[in-house]
């Protein structure tokens, strides 16, 4: 095998650029390793390391070592950190899922307080909210919509299966919100019932 | 062995005083030429095991007697120069004059330990010390990270991103959108038909009964007697406001004798 | 040729230690990489790289990849990286290595004289002596023991590897003198023979 006996420059070639802090230029390889003519050690190595896990690549005349393209991923680990969606995002996901597709100005309209681009951009994180188009009004406002990893997350086959508004009064859900808590503070001892008590933990 | 660290050569002034001391270009292992500062040493056992090695034999093997008289020779000539010579140098030297001596006596004058027995430590630990300091340099020789062989030069590196799992419970969102929904209804606030004693009522009650009196009567004694709880608070209310447009309209007077007093009324005869 | 080809999980293993700043045990490399078994893909590394420009070393269990040392001569930089230790603190760290774990009293018994606390901190801020618990002998003295980089500073896979560190332990010379003094006087007509001795240096 051939690969396997490197010849000294290639191996010096190889063991200079792997340890340099920046890409080498042909030229600067040379003089690093005494005036002798790199560039067939370059292009043996650019071949050697082709298909492996690292690769041999010039930059702009420069040489260096890099790990192969595919492999990114692989050198980024994921680390899942579990984070329970705030009252604001919630809201904010309740309103698009009942109400889409919306635009943010008709969000803000519906909850009648001003929402911060975060509370958007965390839903569009979670894989829940895409943004559906552009409104044909003046403006041409972003629209956003509900993803299929919305009704996954839900455990819904569709939107429609979302409870509609007489069910939810009919479960004390659209009880002010003040009455709702007076009521769950009322009978402090008992409320294992969530939809009895309606209140406001989150 | 790298015998250019254990010594130091003397500077020049030294150098120039005395005779046989000849400095920089003797070469290690000729005794006589060396002039050594006990700078140059980690301690006595250090000095020993350099004058040691410079019997040239196995360790195993080294004269005892010999090195006690190098050793001993060595602090006198530096004792010659006015070398300031630590403690423990000087220690070391009266220990290895007596034992020299104890050697030297007849066996079955010795006492216990043996001066063999000291001679034989003596000589293990220097072997130890020796074995050590050949480790260290053969450690040190070794082909080093960052010297003789490098790691990547500029390693993209391993990164852990942490991302977010997003959890919200169904019951949160149905919640979330009931709480906007109400929050955000118009309110239509209803007030409850309360038990109430109007003014008219009683100012008509009022006046009615002070016409049938003219003493003084306590306030509350022209409330309606099954009045209670709000409905009596109200007649109470009412009827007060009653006493005072009467009294302005000169048909009642009004005393009370005390702050909070029982507040009396009566008719204004006229 | 069969090492152009690569399988995925020694390109993922390749691409890894490559990229990583520090070296890595077979336990954080398989982490890293969804678990997946890496140990073969490692000496498949170890082999290909043996005799190119660049070595995969395991250093104390741990794995990285360094230039070879034949090629020192060419790539040793100017501005010196390695601290010189003076030759106290190299007596300590070989001590400390041929013994460990071990105390200061017992360094300092075997160079028959004191140890300066700087000379404990030089080799522990150098990253190569670390704290290893104390002796459960009355005072409880500190111990002290090497660490993965000492090894991989050195170019030691284990402390095993040490320089002349069995023809020590054979000759009983990392046993206590007391030790060995015992053996020795046991028969007498001998020096110190060293499977006498007690050796307690494991």
């Amino acid at each position: 095998m051939t690969d396997g006996a490197a010849d000294d420059l290639v191996r010096a070639v190889e063991a200079a650029l792997f340890a340099a802090e920046e890409p080498m230029t042909a030229e600067a390889l040379s003089t690093h390793l005494g005036g002798a003519d790199v560039r067939p050690a370059l292009s043996q190595l650019a071949d050697h390391y082709r298909g492996r896990g690292v690769e041999l690549v010039e930059r702009g005349r420069r040489w260096h070592f890099q790990t192969a393209p595919d492999l990114a991923h692989l050198l980024r680990r994921e680390r899942e950190q579990v984070r329970r969606l705030s009252r604001a995002a919630t809201e904010v996901l309740a309103i698009i899922a009942y109400h889409e597709p919306v635009s943010r100005a008709e969000i803000e309209s519906i909850r009648g307080v001003q929402t911060s681009g975060g509370t958007l951009d965390v839903l569009m994180e979670a894989g829940w909210v895409r943004v559906a188009g552009r409104r044909e009004v003046p403006g041409r406002p972003v629209i956003y919509a509900t993803t299929p990893e919305f009704l996954a997350h839900f455990g819904l086959q569709s939107r429609r299966e979302l409870p509609g508004i007489d069910e939810l009064r009919a479960a004390g859900l659209l009880d002010p919100v003040e009455d709702a808590f007076e009521a769950a503070v009322a009978e402090p001892e008992e409320s294992p019932d969530p939809l009895a008590s309606g209140s406001e933990s989150a | 062995m790298n015998a250019d660290d254990a010594f130091l050569f003397a500077p020049v002034d030294v150098r120039q005083e005395e005779d046989g001391w000849e400095g920089p270009a003797a070469a290690p292992g000729d005794d006589s030429a060396l002039f050594l500062e006990l700078d140059g040493w980690e301690g006595p056992l250090d000095l020993l095991l350099d004058l040691a090695r410079r019997q040239k034999v196995d360790l195993k093997a080294i004269s005892i007697l010999a090195l006690v008289d190098q050793y001993i020779a060595y602090i006198e000539r530096a004792e010659s120069l006015r070398l300031e010579i630590a403690a423990d140098y000087l220690v070391m030297a009266a220990w290895l004059a007596y034992l020299k001596s104890a050697l030297l006596l007849p066996k079955e004058e010795q006492e216990d330990p043996s001066p063999e027995e000291l001679a034989l430590r003596l000589q293990l630990r220097l072997q130890r010390l020796g074995a050590m300091r050949e480790a260290a340099a053969r450690l040190m020789a070794r082909d080093r990270l960052g010297r003789d062989v490098f790691r990547r030069g500029a390693p993209e590196g391993l990164r852990i991103d942490r991302v977010n799992a997003w959890q919200c419970a169904w019951f949160d969102l149905v919640r979330a959108y009931g709480q906007v929904n109400a929050r955000t209804a118009p309110a239509i606030h209803m007030v409850r038909e309360r038990p109430v004693m109007t003014l008219e009522s009683a100012i008509s009650r009022v006046s009615a009964m002070l016409g049938v009196t003219l003493d003084w009567m306590v306030l509350e004694d022209f409330l309606p007697p099954h009045a209670d709880g709000r409905l009596r608070r109200s007649a109470l209310a009412s009827s007060f406001v009653a006493a005072l447009e009467l009294a302005r309209l000169g048909k009642a007077e009004i005393a009370q004798d005390a702050v909070f007093g029982p507040l009396r009324l009566r008719r204004v005869a006229s």
